[in-house]
């Protein structure tokens, strides 16, 4: 996206032509429709018509990086993992390029490509079991249960039942309501801007002169450093709040001096 | 039986559609009769079944099957219905359990004893917040889903509660280690919000179980 | 009753009380079996039978007698069921409720577990090469279809999804092994968990090490 110029440069050499673009685009556009680098590299697959294990992954690479350069032709976002397979392609294409370097670390270009045609087999094979678990006779569907069972009538022992799900889920519900228990506990040393302003605007009608706004932390909130720190932040953050509202002004010298508030007069 | 009684159909029709075998109509009365769930009427099934049947003598062939079965074919008013043997009725009786739902703070407390075993009264109670009923732990104890676990070895010797087999095998669990966690009923959608970063307080009295470690710990070999 | 008979019976009882002939057995399995809608064990039928019974060599003929009938005993994993024949589906309309349709990737997630069981959540990733969203696995183990399995023994001790009975009952599977090409899958080497040679960009998942942190940070929030 940075370099628009280069790309504008492309767009007038190797112009497409319009319906060359809806192709692109018709292929392309339905990016989202695909689940991830690795389903669109097995569609792009499909297009060598051969066995899966006999595929060329470096044709693959080259379709791949294809694609993507159109998507940017078309200004289409694509999703980050996307771009970083095309990275891995763009590498993994230079390695079976180019021979290998003395002294050169890490699998090589072919253990690369094996495994990403492994992958793709995998998938296609999870995809196939997937279609036949589906089609197979379903309960419910092509068989059914007892529409009737036997009324069993109780005669000593009451069964409870819970679901794992149940039992999570009641876990889950404690645990989350634990561990939000000690931060209610901190709360006695954090000033909240509700309260800040609530006090504010009681106090602000005292203000009549340029006060320091520190002068009104109030008492137990001065000297603990955190404390401190809480109400001293709740405090301006509420005056910023008042004189927004118009009820007072703020004012500071300079940078770092003291900040200071007055009351808004009603002339 | 002739066609012709059952239906108005004309003739050319009546070639065209042959009613299946009667063998084949008995199955497809054996399957309607039980799969549905409610007694069924010969008018029924002839509707469902295949122009030209004649689901009255299927009826007869199926009662007549099922005689001296473990099962048999009963008629209720004008409709039917496959039950049981009424002499094998002892076998169903073994059977009779009522099922009730748990209640919230029973499951809360299992759940508790699971993930924390072995866990004594107490630390049940701090983890809820609330006190934990005798009933409560009776039913449960009743259920074979917890039994007394070692005492503790800290000051009054408390007695802990830890899971059972059948606890276990009700669950479908192979052991209480294969329990998700946090992170992984979180992953799975079980656990709504986030819960601010913050450690889970401490039990007290854990001697040698950290529980503070989180649960992944807790069931560390 | 009869099951303390069974736990208490020493060899005095044994010759008190003979096991029902066969043909006797036969009827009490058929009819425990009709009476439930779920599938029921064998231990099931052992405990509530009487001493001496042979549920199995009972199923066996049972099975047998309902060859080619309108409902068929069908296994599913350890347990038996009754089940209407498939090709008589059609007559059942009204029975039917509608199956809420899944995504493809429920499917895809639900048969890679089936395939791949026990199964991480990484591993599902590595083989879809996308995450897997939380609602998927949620709507899978409310559909009672996979559970949580065994942890696994790696760093950061994942857990595992497995198929459960209800799984094998409604895609009417004996047991994980009858999984349509499976044997074809696994001959290829399609199910064998092979590790990328060096890092693989791109796919979540890859080495055992990272799920734990890996999986907090895709499905935190």
């Amino acid at each position: 996206m940075a370099d628009n110029d280069i790309e504008n440069d492309e767009f007038q050499t190797d112009a497409l032509s319009v319906s060359d673009r809806m192709a692109a685009e018709a292929l392309i556009i339905d990016v989202d429709g695909y689940e991830g680098p690795l389903d669109l590299l097995l569609t792009l697959s499909r297009t060598q018509k051969v066995d899966l294990r006999k595929i060329s992954v470096l044709d693959l690479a080259v379709q791949y990086l294809g694609f993507i350069e159109k998507a940017r032709h078309l200004r289409i976002e694509l999703a980050a993992d996307y771009l970083v397979m095309a990275a891995w392609l763009a590498f993994l294409k230079s390695r079976l390029l180019l021979p290998p370097e003395p002294g050169e670390e890490g699998p090589s270009g072919e253990e690369l490509a094996a495994h990403l045609a492994f992958q793709l087999e995998r998938l296609a094979g999870m995809r196939d079991a997937a279609a036949r678990l589906m089609a197979r006779d379903q309960k419910g569907r092509d068989f059914f249960v007892r529409g009737i069972p036997e009324d069993i009538t109780r005669r000593r022992r009451v069964s409870y039942s819970a679901t794992l799900i149940d039992l999570m889920q009641g876990y889950a519900r404690i645990r989350t309501k634990d561990e939000f228990r000690p931060f209610v506990m901190d709360r006695n040393s954090i000033m909240t801007l509700d309260e800040a302003l609530e006090r504010l605007r009681g106090l602000i009608g005292y203000a009549g002169t340029w006060t320091d706004l520190t002068s009104y932390l109030p008492d137990g909130w001065q000297t603990d450093p955190s404390r401190r720190r809480s109400a001293t932040a709740a405090n301006f953050v509420a005056t910023l709040e008042l004189a927004k509202a118009g009820a007072l002004e703020i004012r500071q010298s300079e940078t770092f001096a003291p900040i200071q508030i007055r009351k808004v007069s009603d002339g | 039986m002739d066609k012709d009684d059952n239906n108005n159909g004309d003739s050319q029709e009546e070639s065209l559609f042959e009613a299946p075998p009667i063998g084949e109509q008995e199955r497809m009365v054996e399957a309607m009769l039980f799969a549905s769930d409610a007694p069924v009427s010969v008018a029924d099934l002839s509707a469902r079944m295949p122009h030209g049947s004649d689901p009255a003598e299927a009826l007869a062939h199926l009662r007549k099957r099922y005689d001296g079965r473990g099962v048999r074919l009963v008629r209720v008013g004008d409709a039917w219905a496959i039950r049981t043997a009424p002499d094998l009725g002892f076998l169903m009786q073994k059977e009779t359990v009522e099922v009730r739902k748990l209640s919230r703070a029973a499951v809360e407390t299992l759940a508790i004893i699971a993930y924390h075993q072995p866990v004594t009264r107490a630390e049940i109670e701090e983890i809820r917040g609330v006190s934990v009923s005798r009933g409560t732990v009776d039913l449960l104890i009743e259920q074979e889903w917890i039994r007394f676990g070692r005492r503790r070895m800290t000051p009054g010797r408390p007695v802990t509660f830890v899971v059972t087999q059948e606890f276990l095998d009700h669950f479908g669990l192979e052991s209480a280690r294969d329990l998700p966690g946090l992170k992984e009923l979180r992953a799975a959608g079980l656990l709504e919000s986030r819960p601010p970063p913050g450690k889970f307080p401490g039990l007290s009295g854990g001697d040698d179980d950290e529980i503070d470690e989180g649960q992944s710990e807790l069931f560390g070999d």
